[in-house]
């Protein structure tokens, strides 16, 4: 009784409640309470990101897709320059023989406009006193001529005053490059003033060297035949991997593991989560260990003699065999452990009815853990489509599409053609363009995924009204 | 108006600024080279020696030059050339690279390389010695690009001891390159060879003949046996029917059993061990092949085990060989002072002394006349040699923006015939649109 | 334990298919402390000589040490990034009532979808736009933004585990909903971040296209982009060496593995389960 | 402090949970908001204490109108069903967590903590976590870190639906007595009219969004003013059966049973189908009217039965009574009601 009165006395401090209204809570800075301002400030990071790396990617791999864009033209844009190269399409293709000719012909001439400009360029006299004298009106068929002119002067110039020089008295637009269309046409015009608007437009066109908008990648793509085996291989591929790997192979490893005792099965996920965690180097590595004419396949079947052969890039069923199995190890773990999550959740008393049932225990996979699976294996289906089709490491490493374009890939292909090949000719539109049906495919895909998961079900509506 | 006529603006920039690079100054060049194994390592470490003579000229004219020379070598080429295309586009290109002459075309229509012409006195020593084919295949469109860093050939090696096996005499073996250069002893003997080898026993099957296991310019030279031209007038030629008869000798070898089907993609240093080692019977190579045997390889005698020719002449060409040299190359850079003073490293390390040491060290062939007069050079008894039977001969490859996009289609259309995947037929017609659908105008075929 | 057969049929199955497995992670171990004679695979000798580019640096090539600084750098910061992006985006998406946020999760599971690779192009252009080509920040910013989105589902899964009424009383309480979000929720999701953290910083470590193509140079070099640089130069073949480096380049990630295998396992089956 | 819900409404979207909604709680008054799942309560617990927002209409918090003020400013106490107790902290720390929030003095926020956990009885249980705490013991931080801060208003939310039968028993009079040691204005939501006929002051009872009665505990079983309200206290439920009225008397079809029209009842016109509730404690040996049937059921309670009887029309009525030896299973038995213990409802359900 005297307990329960001090509680009350307790309670009824006046000292708490002030306290407490003296301190109002500190939310007054608004933008951390309500959802809109605190959710926009914890959604910058991740923005940032996307538009970074995902929005400008993007939109800038839909721009390449329709230009020319290649390690010749470069990505930052071009210059004008008159090259041979840019001579001879003038001729041959806008029929201006003459204008080429005119253009192309190297010249050096001695004239007294160049003088003027060695005076201003602050030439020593003496040598611009030589030329005048010596050489006033002369014309040199090319430079190199031109410059042993200079330096057999009696006044020497040095090296770089001789490269000075012999720019100031170049005549012709031969090899120049112009930064800027304006600059390239005034030059032109300096060569033959009555250039007509339609050969300027053809100088211009001819003699640019950076890209240019075109829609010939997606062109050359339908009709290549390349594309349509790249296509079938990334075919082939997935749905190999997918069906074999990804699914069944996994499966039957989920299975397998719940119908044996715990410790054993731990040990078993363990080893088929190696290939998922091993670096895509490493992994490789083994792998080429294990298939190399020197590698341990070749030496463990040398007992039976059988040659030694390059298992993995001997003939394109080989080449195709390791992508699948380097690939599908690695696909097959994710599967696992959905799948066995799956099993997991089956109650234990279904399995037990079964049994007093007399099920066997296929009728037990077939009755109760298949029908369980539907679902697991419809989402692996399409989050690994998605994986596989993109997937490009472990392939790249290991046959790197050998032997003979057997095993290249759609992504390995953008690779091969935007960033790396032997030749080093990067075709940044092209792979752009390539890239672009992947992206295509990528969104595709996804929203059907969404679809699929009932995407509704996932963004409930937030239960706090701030 | 004379503004307007600058040859060109960029040059115009660098000799302005001349006048500055007298003060004293500490300047770091950067220089790469792809492709290049531990024998190579004198590509970049020439431009080290050159910086050191440079230092001392500009002391002994009184001025202060600290050079810091950061040197990167590359093994591989298509990384090679992936990062140096990369790095141009972020602006952080090294001042110099060393890389296979091709890529002066697209490299110099991209802006990324400048001429060297426009930094060097072509007439000055050394460049005034270097070989005139070699200073052609430097250039692109009558400018002057760059300086070749070595020259090479490529010729086919006979294992001298089973080429005896089979029949082949002493003296026949040392004939046998006459022959080839005579058109001879033609591809079509090479099969036959090589098919006596395996059906001997002497070489297991597949090693009768065993070509690079790899893409490389030496396929071109293939192309050129059997008469196909890979550019005229500046324009790139795909010539069908040589195409077709070079795939289809590959199709031939595999088919008699003398060249494995699964050859390409066999890792190289297994390729090098092999060859050098006497596992097969005919191959090709490169001049360089001679300090790989000799160096890593272990091979002793190397004159007493290998015979080297030209590459055979097949149906409808002759012998031939393809010199594939590097080349220094100068990048555009914004501190043109810079560029100066690599194009003078440059030009130093072309100097016969210094580029001998890379040619004898890496069994590449000089690139100046005056080797001949170093000893280092002439006692070298390779060079000499490969010098002679082989430059003479020798084509290189065009330079031309477009070269890669044929090349890469080249190789393709090889290798699916090559595994099985395509006919040479069919490859041929695939190589065709191909080409005539990424190049256009650019290519003339026939 | 369920069902009333044998399991040593399963056992001796499993086993079968598991060898080649175990037979290349067990000789990744074996041959780096070993020699065979040619052509067996039994060793015959130990020896310490495999690791000798632990001391012994390879001309022109970096040292092993800086290399694995580079990795562990690259790893670390980019698993940084991607935990504070996802546990942020995660609870604006699991939680609050922001405009988009229906549309922002769409997107997250569309970005899902975009491969590295296939960007690569466009994104070495962002790089070099924001003056970021070649450098480790990078393309620790690329991988981070790549995880990402896997990131901020997994967190958003682990925060729609925790209870709205843990919020309802801390907002009842007078908490801001950031001082909820910082002090109240982030707690509950700990697991969620380790489990992340611990994902994201193997990602990294494992990353090798990204690094090899964004960053190629010397001084920014991963362990990953130089073993394979090691494997593809052909001047060095030995077998023994590139499982050393390999063995030293995997150890972390196996150490982590067997310690933490239940949150991996988890996260890697899709993730979307606390 | 006083309460009103002033004509508050509420709307998810185009879904309208609650219409037109006006309630008073009185100064230190314990109200029970009683109803089915779903029919809102709980949305009106979460306007009280700022969760959710007022779609129309006001909330005052004595005579200051709170409808635009934030949650975190109302000063509400909630206890939730779950408890939401912070399972990273400790008892202490979740009960100073709403002082610390308001930068409250270290040593006045300890000795608030343990003042109240005096008052709630966990004053030894202070450093454990929750997890390691039973559902009571957890009930009580709950509504110690509720209180601790003087709240405007406790809300309970349904607070003992996670107990186990006794611990609610025990937890019942333990809310009320710290309810009423503190004063404080508590609204209890529960669906369980037990807890609130033996927790509150007076209760609400609602359905569909719509408050129907409020009253006492007792006035609302006596009085209910409709038939859902009757149907829902009361346990066991009040039973109803279908009938006319006929000769100014109710006649149940098909069962031969006429009762009479109770005297508080309007008028009912001839003929007026009503359905009659009568009470299980109500039907047993005494009272007006005569109802036959048969024991269908025998439900044993220790000092009571509860038994069922099914009428001549299948209808089955039920009566709660001391065990009666005289009667088992499958009797036909005659029982009584008294008429003013009749409800009567129209056929709508309102009390005639």
């Amino acid at each position: 009784m005297s307990a329960s009165r001090d509680i009350v006395e307790a309670a009824a401090v006046p000292a708490g409640a002030a306290a407490a209204s003296a301190h109002p809570p500190r939310w007054r800075a608004g933008w951390l309470n309500s959802s809109r301002g605190l959710g926009l400030i914890l959604l910058m990071p991740a923005l940032v990101l996307v538009v970074l790396f995902f929005l400008m990617p993007v939109v800038l791999t839909g721009v390449f897709a329709f230009t020319n864009m290649s390690t010749a033209t470069g990505i930052s844009g071009g210059t004008y320059q008159v090259t041979p190269g840019a001579l001879r399409e003038l001729a041959d293709r806008h029929g201006m023989d003459e204008l080429a000719e005119k253009l192309g012909q190297p010249s050096f001439v001695v004239d007294e406009q160049g003088l003027k400009a060695l005076e201003e360029m602050g030439i020593e006299p003496a040598i611009i006193a030589d030329l005048r004298e010596g050489h006033l009106g002369e014309t040199h068929a090319s430079r190199r001529e031109f410059e042993r002119m200079l330096r057999d002067l009696p006044e020497r110039p040095d090296t770089r005053t001789v490269k000075r020089i012999s720019g100031e008295f170049s005549r012709s637009l031969a090899n120049s490059r112009f930064s800027s269309r304006e600059s390239l046409l005034a030059a032109a015009e300096g060569v033959d003033p009555e250039l007509t608007e339609e050969e300027k437009t053809a100088l211009v066109q001819a003699t640019y060297t950076g890209w240019v908008w075109t829609a010939d990648n997606f062109r050359r793509m339908a009709s290549s035949r390349d594309t349509v085996r790249i296509l079938l291989n990334t075919i082939f591929f997935v749905a190999t991997t997918l069906i074999i790997f990804n699914t069944a192979f996994a499966m039957l490893l989920a299975i397998t593991t719940h119908y044996i005792p715990e410790r054993p099965a731990g040990i078993f996920r363990i080893i088929w989560f190696l290939p998922r965690i091993s670096p895509a180097v490493i992994y490789v590595l083994l792998w080429k260990w294990f298939a190399w004419d020197t590698g341990f396949l070749s030496a463990f079947l040398d007992n039976f003699g059988i040659r030694p052969r390059n298992w993995m890039l001997d003939t394109a069923a080989n080449a195709w065999f390791f992508v699948i199995v380097i690939n599908g190890f690695v696909g097959a773990s994710m599967g696992m452990v959905i799948f066995s999550s799956a099993i997991k959740a089956i109650p234990e008393s279904l399995f037990h009815a079964a049994s007093v049932d007399g099920a066997y225990r296929w009728q037990q996979v077939r009755h109760i853990i298949l029908p369980q699976l539907k679902w697991p294996i419809l989402f692996v289906t399409c989050y690994q489509t998605l994986s596989l089709l993109t997937s490009i490491e472990q392939t790249l490493l290991a046959t790197d599409g050998g032997p003979g374009g057997a095993t290249e890939i759609w992504s390995l292909a953008i690779y091969h053609t935007a960033l790396n090949n032997y030749a080093g000719n990067l075709q940044y539109g092209y792979g752009a363009a390539m890239a672009l049906v992947l992206v295509v495919i990528g969104i595709v895909l996804s929203l059907i995924y969404l679809r699929v998961f009932n995407y509704r079900a996932l963004v409930a509506k937030p239960r706090i009204e701030l | 108006m004379t503004k307007h006529l600058l040859r060109s603006t960029v040059a115009a920039v660098a000799l302005a600024s001349s006048a500055t690079y007298a003060l004293a100054e500490d300047v770091t060049i950067r220089v790469w080279a792809g492709g290049s194994s531990p024998n190579d390592v004198y590509r970049v470490d020439a431009i080290d020696i050159a910086a050191d003579l440079l230092e001392r000229e500009a002391a002994v004219r009184g001025e202060e030059l600290n050079i810091t020379v950061e040197k990167k070598v590359d093994n591989t080429w298509d990384d090679f050339k992936q990062a140096v295309t990369l790095a141009a586009e972020a602006g952080n290109v090294p001042h110099i690279l060393v890389t296979g002459h091709e890529d002066i075309g697209p490299w110099s229509q991209s802006g990324l390389i400048v001429p060297i012409e426009d930094y060097v006195n072509l007439d000055a020593w050394p460049i005034n010695d270097i070989y005139e084919n070699l200073l052609e295949v430097a250039s692109y469109g009558g400018v002057v690009y760059g300086l070749p860093q070595d020259a090479e050939a490529r010729p086919f090696f006979f294992w001298k001891e089973y080429m005896r096996k089979i029949g082949y005499t002493d003296a026949d073996l040392d004939g046998l390159a006459d022959k080839v250069q005579s058109g001879e002893y033609t591809l079509a003997n090479v099969l036959e060879d090589a098919k006596k080898m395996v059906d001997q026993g002497v070489v297991p099957a597949g090693y009768g003949f065993y070509p690079r296991p790899n893409n490389g310019p030496d396929y071109w030279q293939f192309y050129t046996s059997f008469g196909g031209v890979m550019e005229e007038d500046g324009k790139l030629v795909l010539d069908k029917a040589a195409m077709q008869r070079f795939y289809q000798f590959f199709v031939d070898a595999v088919a008699a059993g003398v060249t494995r089907k699964n050859h390409i993609g066999t890792p190289n240093d297994q390729w090098w061990a092999e060859v050098a080692s006497g596992k097969a019977g005919i191959w090709h190579g490169g001049t360089w092949h001679y300090a790989r045997y000799t160096n890593q390889e272990g091979l002793k005698d190397f004159f007493g085990s290998i015979s080297f020719s030209l590459i055979p002449a097949g149906e409808g060409g002759k012998a031939n060989t393809l010199t594939h040299p590097l080349v220094y190359v100068l990048t555009k850079q914004d501190n043109e002072d810079e560029v100066a003073i690599a194009a003078e490293l440059v030009k130093i390390a072309s100097e016969p002394r210094i580029n001998t040491l890379h040619a004898i060290k890496s069994a590449h062939l000089g690139i100046t006349k005056q080797q001949s007069n170093i000893d280092l050079y002439s006692n070298d008894r390779w060079a000499r040699e490969a010098t002679e039977r082989l430059l003479p001969h020798a084509n290189a490859m065009p330079n031309n923006a477009e070269f890669g996009t044929y090349w890469n289609a080249m190789w393709a259309g090889l290798e699916a015939s090559w595994t099985g995947q395509k006919t040479p037929e069919q490859a041929v017609q695939d190589l065709e649109a191909e080409l005539k659908n990424s190049l256009g105008e650019g290519i003339v075929i026939r | 334990m369920t069902g009333h057969l044998k399991s040593w049929p399963f056992v001796l199955a499993l086993s079968i298919i598991s060898a080649p497995i175990v037979l290349m992670y067990s000789y990744l171990f074996i041959d780096t402390i070993t020699n065979s004679p040619p052509g067996s695979f039994i060793p015959h000798e130990f020896t310490l000589e495999h690791w000798r580019f632990l001391w012994e640096t390879r001309p022109g090539k970096p040292s092993i040490w800086r290399v694995t600084l580079n990795s562990f750098l690259f790893a670390s910061s980019s698993c940084l990034v991607v935990l504070v992006v996802s546990s942020t985006a995660g609870y604006v998406l699991s939680r609050l009532n922001v405009p988009g946020r229906a549309f922002f999760l769409a997107g997250v599971m569309v970005l899902h979808a975009f491969p590295a690779v296939t960007l690569i192009v466009a994104i070495f252009l962002v790089l070099q736009m924001v003056g970021l080509y070649n450098s480790l920040i990078g393309v620790i910013l690329v991988k981070a933004a790549i995880d990402m989105p896997l990131g901020i589902w997994i967190m958003k899964g682990f925060y729609d585990t925790v209870p709205w009424e843990i919020e309802m009383a801390g907002i009842a309480d007078g908490a801001s909903r950031f001082t909820v979000w910082r002090k109240l929720v982030l707690p509950q999701v700990k697991p969620g971040l380790f489990a992340l953290g611990l994902f994201a910083f193997l990602l990294g470590w494992s990353e090798f296209i990204l690094p090899q193509v964004l960053a190629p140079g010397g001084d920014v070099q991963v362990l990953s982009v130089y073993l394979a640089g090691l494997i593809a130069d052909d001047n060095n073949f030995d077998m023994a060496m590139f499982k050393s480096v390999g063995l030293f380049y995997i150890a972390p990630v196996l150490i982590l593995f067997l310690f933490f295998q239940k949150y991996l396992m988890n996260i890697y089956g899709g993730g979307t389960k606390g | 402090m006083r309460i009103l819900l002033d004509h508050f409404s509420k709307s998810f979207g185009s879904v309208r949970v609650i219409d037109d909604m006006t309630l008073e709680i009185k100064d230190g008054e314990m109200l029970a908001l009683l109803g089915p799942s779903g029919c809102g309560k709980s949305t009106t617990l979460f306007a009280i204490c700022g969760i959710h927002k007022v779609t129309s209409g006001r909330i005052l918090f004595g005579d200051r109108d709170v409808t635009n003020v934030s949650s975190q400013e109302r000063n509400v106490g909630v206890v939730f069903q779950s408890y939401a107790l912070y399972p990273h902290m400790t008892v202490r720390e979740n009960i100073a967590f709403p002082l610390r929030i308001r930068s409250l003095p270290e040593a006045e926020i300890k000795r608030l903590v343990n003042e109240m956990a005096g008052l709630v009885h966990i004053g030894s249980l202070l450093d454990r976590r929750p997890a390691e705490l039973s559902g009571g013991q957890q009930q009580r931080v709950a509504l110690a870190r509720a209180l601790v801060r003087r709240p405007n208003v406790l809300l309970l939310d349904e607070p003992l639906a996670n107990l186990d039968a006794k611990l609610r028993l025990e937890m019942r009079s333990e809310i009320r007595r710290i309810q009423l040691e503190t004063g404080i204005t508590a609204i209890l939501v529960t669906h369980d009219q037990v807890e609130a006929m033996s927790m509150c002051d007076r209760i609400a009872i609602m359905n569909n969004g719509q408050i129907i009665q409020i009253a006492t505990p007792q006035e609302m079983y006596r009085n209910p003013r409709t038939a859902f309200v009757a149907g829902f206290l009361g346990n066991p439920p009040i039973a109803f059966i279908d009938a006319v009225a006929r000769d100014g008397m109710l006649a149940v079809e098909n069962a031969d049973i006429r009762l009479p029209i109770p005297r508080e009842a309007d008028r009912v016109p001839e003929g007026t189908p009503v359905v009659v509730g009568i009470r299980p404690e109500n039907l047993g040996t005494e009272g007006d009217a005569a109802i036959r049937g048969r024991v269908s059921f025998i439900e044993t309670q220790g000092r009571e039965n509860l038994y069922d009887i099914t009428l001549a029309n299948g209808k089955v009525l039920r009566s709660i009574q001391r065990v009666r030896d005289d009667v088992s299973l499958h009797d036909e038995v005659e029982w009584r009601v008294r008429s003013d213990q009749l409800f009567l409802f129209a056929q709508n359900g309102e009390r005639l």
